[in-house]
């Protein structure tokens, strides 16, 4: 029980800062329709175009928005001492990770995800090809956060080079993209794709907790 | 084969053989391009633009048996904790990532001719470009990392993982049906070139070894220096 | 409670401090002294297990400590040299973190009496980056309370304070002390708290 | 004199926080590649397909790195109090805002400027419209770092009426990458486009330093 | 040559301080004291023109300083009570790039001199991040050399050092004193440095 009323503290916790920091939900989000617009402006109004290539540009501007937030992901909880009274309060730096994994997929994704079906109707997205895309990128999201962990936690020991982290994650996010893409224009392998994905996500998962925790501790030893 | 996982002994074997293997790196490139130019053939198909294959093939080759041979280092120092391992990712990776640009710049200015564009997205292309990317953050993070003991670790990992890539851009002319020219010399079998273009294939292809082996024992020795006086 | 035996420090191949000796029992104040650089900060930390020792070791309760860490953070308030509260939220959406973070049950009308002798009552609504220094560092003790935890491991606690919350300071000191807390704290200054024992680095 | 002796100075101190060297300037640029990959990956390998989006995704990373280094932008030295510094070493807010904006311009826009050749050769962007290309991306790019001043400045304030700052400008910017994409795609119209733009570029610019100017100051006022 | 005139400040309507009269002279020391959040950082800040006073005013060499600003800035250096120097680089960028950025003529040999004064040659090549608290306010004291400006406006200077570091302080404050400069400074600590004047808030 204390232990769920622990990971409940550590909601309450990111809840607050990410609403104070509302702005930056809606700035990817904006940002997010703002790409949209460009890439319906540069392709034209042809609507069968656009509806070849919108789910391409959704899951690359999911990407890249993700990719945004990852500068929020440990700095500011580093930099004003908090991930350490954290860790003092009794998470170890691999819970600090999987909690923030999490609060990074509801924070970040989450809002993605609700906005899709917006994003789908300016782009033309056939309604049944809809529900592949939520399930890939439901799984294919989570992946990313994981990435983000990973990789932002190794950029508190570079701390010079902010985008070398973003550059980590988008080459080993490559394979996930394409496997996103591949299940929703492949419908006929849908199970075997979204299982290669869930297979994915597992695999990150597990080493998730274990590489960003050995980051973290190491850069709070050196700060 | 000591000195081939150990620092010291590496640097004695090192002062022997550099001279040699510089000069000899010159005398096959003067012998290499003398016969790319002069003394090959034109292709009947592709005119005189084959003697780029003389610069592209060797330098594909390089690059990726320069990351195949990293990814055993890093396999060396992870598994056998030995450190040479570290030493020579660090020292070697921007070789590769130079012969992986030259295989890129030459197979674009072939590909104009040939193909009438300079890029194309095909299996090929597009993993020796990520190829490329990875080496290019194996030097960054080389460079921006501070604490030293858990930067070559973290890049041997993703030395590690990166070398997923390698056996895409070796077989992916066979897994996919692509633009690019498939295997006609490193068949197996026998290889569908005639010999008066193998000959300057396979002089130059030692020659870019040479010069391969001869840069990174400069910068080899350079780094255990480096290493030694962080130690002292 | 806490025992360091022999402790030696390196950082970067350089020596910070050797064979210190140190053990903080229950109704201790333990106060650390020494010039700037001398290690203070650093041995707070190995005292949290964030510094791999060269040499030497903590136990905690007869344990090492490394095996027993989560008991011992368990107990354990640490308040850096840097404040934590979240500068861009108001003093009561900080305090409000804090009391959900730390599952606290101290009583809100608790927290109001603390904030009227810190005097930190009237900024409830202001937001922490536009407090004084002084009232930020006051505001960061509240954590203490609100953790209300055995022992208090705080790194320069006192600067830059006034006299009167220094007092107020050495008084809540006091308290915990008669509770059977411990504490161990560094500081440059000189002050009237009545300290168990007092380690130069 | 002493003035440009001042700017430079400025510069300098510039130069040495946004690049620890060279390798930063080539981390930018190599971010930009791999996002093209990116884009591709999830589109299709398809010739026709990626030329008619070449144009969108150059607009694209180009507000998506602006966004990228907003944080950069004035509040790294708001927070470490060397905004400050600068103005009391004689740089008035405006001539601060003024600079810093040069120095976004330059250190984050012009890598990506010098790498548009190479990128519109991947992305298949036919010869003749890469100067169209380039010309708009050089003044939308500029209106881009002017925008992003006003834009985080105004959260430097961080009150809660400011709170939409950044999505206000974000939305601002729509009209100036649908003009961009404009120039390009009806190339019959590339004057008065471009004249159109650069209207905007006046505008923006001259309000820049006042409005910048402004929040500075009250933020530094109220910190 | 900076006259305070029956200054009053308020912020979001609260009154922090009233009718502060005040002159600094030159070769004159200016202690501000007072309890936290009396107004010393509010004070030094109105100085230099970034808090609108409610009422009064301020004058810099007869002119209200607000008509002549630059002139002013041209000759003050300030610290703020958080330190400025950049944590990701090393001891020795930060000071290049203060050098370059204050087109500073200080010889490199002086700049040795203080920091073996101020012991911080050691970590020349280290990160500010790894420093210790009193080296980071260490380090920024080199600002005011490297600025070599005649007023220095520093808030409090003095807290987190060691006492010998202060007495290293207190001597470069008399050295800057004798060659007509003038030091306003806040400080809640007792120490030896002969002030002219002090002001309590
Ligand atoms: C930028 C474009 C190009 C890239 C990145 C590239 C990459 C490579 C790589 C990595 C290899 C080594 C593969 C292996 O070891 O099996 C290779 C081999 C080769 N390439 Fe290219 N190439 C490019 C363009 C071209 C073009 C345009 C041609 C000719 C039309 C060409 C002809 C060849 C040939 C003949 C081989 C030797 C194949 C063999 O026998 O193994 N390449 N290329
Ligand atoms: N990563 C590191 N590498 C090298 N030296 C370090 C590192 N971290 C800290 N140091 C050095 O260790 C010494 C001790 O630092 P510490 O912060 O413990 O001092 P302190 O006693 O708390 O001083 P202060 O009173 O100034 O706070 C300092 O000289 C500091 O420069
Ligand atoms: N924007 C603001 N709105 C309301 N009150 C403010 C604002 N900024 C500062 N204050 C209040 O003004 C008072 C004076 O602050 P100041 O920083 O000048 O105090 P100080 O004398 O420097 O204190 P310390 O010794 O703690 O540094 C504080 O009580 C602070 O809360
Ligand atoms: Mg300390
Ligand atoms: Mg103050």
């Amino acid at each position: 029980m204390i232990i769920l009323n622990k990971i409940i503290s550590f909601y309450y916790r990111e809840y607050k800062l990410n609403l104070s920091g509302f702005q930056d939900i809606l700035t990817n989000i904006v940002f997010f329709f703002v790409s949209i617009f460009i890439f319906i402006f540069s392709i034209g109004p042809e609507k069968e175009k656009i509806s070849i290539l919108g789910i391409g540009i959704v899951w690359t501007l999911l990407l890249l928005s993700s990719t945004l937030s990852l500068r929020k992901f440990y700095q500011d909880d580093f930099e004003n001492g908090n991930l350490l009274i954290m860790h003092l309060n009794g998470f170890s730096f691999g819970s600090i990770a999987i909690l923030k994994t999490f609060s990074h997929f509801l924070f970040v994704q989450i809002p993605f995800l609700i906005s899709i079906p917006i994003a789908s109707v300016l782009l033309n997205i056939a309604n049944d090809k809809l529900m592949y895309l939520f399930a890939s990128f439901a799984l294919g999201s989570f992946i990313l956060s994981c990435l983000g962990s990973i990789s932002s936690s190794m950029n508190l020991m570079n701390q010079r080079n902010f985008l070398l982290g973003s550059i980590i994650v988008m080459i080993f996010s490559v394979p996930i993209i394409i496997f996103s893409v591949g299940i929703i224009n492949m419908e006929e392998n849908f199970n075997s794709l979204i299982s290669i994905l869930f297979g994915i996500l597992l695999i990150v998962f597990a080493i998730n907790p274990w590489a960003s925790g050995f980051c973290l501790k190491l850069s709070i030893e050196n700060n | 084969m000591k000195f081939l996982v150990n620092p010291s002994k590496f640097n004695e074997i090192a002062d022997y053989i550099f001279k040699p293997v510089l000069i000899l790196s010159i005398i096959l490139f003067a012998i290499g391009l003398l016969f790319s130019f002069y003394l090959s053939p034109d292709d009947y198909q592709q005119g005189s633009t084959v003697r780029i294959m003389y610069v592209h093939v060797p330098s594909a080759w390089l690059a990726l048996l320069t990351y195949a041979i990293m990814t055993l280092y890093s396999v060396l120092a992870l598994a056998f904790r030995l450190p040479f391992g570290f030493i020579f990712n660090t020292a070697v990776a921007p070789i590769g990532a130079v012969f992986t640009l030259i295989c890129i710049i030459s197979g674009s200015l072939w590909g104009k001719p040939m193909w009438g564009t300079w890029w194309v997205w095909d299996a090929r292309l597009t993993s020796v470009a990520i190829l490329f990317v990875i080496y290019l953050i194996i030097i960054f993070m080389n460079l921006s990392f501070e604490n030293r003991i858990i930067r070559e670790k973290v890049v041997a990992i993703f030395i590690l993982v990166g070398s997923v890539n390698l056996p895409i851009v070796k077989f992916s002319v066979d897994w996919w049906n692509t633009l690019h020219q498939p295997a006609t010399i490193s068949k197996l079998s026998k290889p569908s070139i005639d010999p008066s273009m193998m000959t300057p294939l396979i002089i130059m292809t030692f020659a870019f070894i040479m010069i391969g082996i001869a840069i990174a024992i400069l910068r080899i020795k350079t780094e255990i220096i480096s290493r030694k006086s962080y130690l002292s | 409670m806490i025992i360091v035996k022999d402790l030696s420090i390196e950082r970067s191949n350089k020596k910070i401090f050797e064979n210190v000796n140190l053990s903080v029992g229950s109704g201790k104040i333990i106060l650390l002294k020494g010039k700037n650089g001398s290690g203070k900060t650093t041995l707070l930390k190995a005292i949290l297990n964030l510094i791999e020792p060269s040499s030497g070791a903590i136990y905690w309760k007869g344990k090492l400590l490394r095996r027993n860490l989560y008991d011992f953070f368990s107990q354990v308030t640490f308040i850096a040299d840097k404040t934590s509260s979240l500068s861009k939220l108001s003093v009561h959406e900080n305090i409000n973190i804090w009391k959900k973070f730390f599952l606290s049950n101290i009583s809100n009308s608790q927290i109001e009496n603390i904030l009227k002798t810190l005097k930190l009552d009237i900024y409830l609504n202001q937001k922490v980056n536009s407090l004084s220094l002084g009232e930020t560092k006051k505001l960061e003790f509240l954590r203490l309370i609100i953790e209300n935890k055995k022992i208090w491991i705080l790194d320069e606690p006192l600067s830059n304070l006034d006299d009167e919350s220094i007092d107020l300071i050495g008084q809540t000191f006091e308290d915990h002390r008669s509770k059977e807390g411990s504490i161990i704290y560094s500081s440059h200054q000189e002050s009237e708290i009545n300290v168990s024992e007092e380690v130069l680095l």
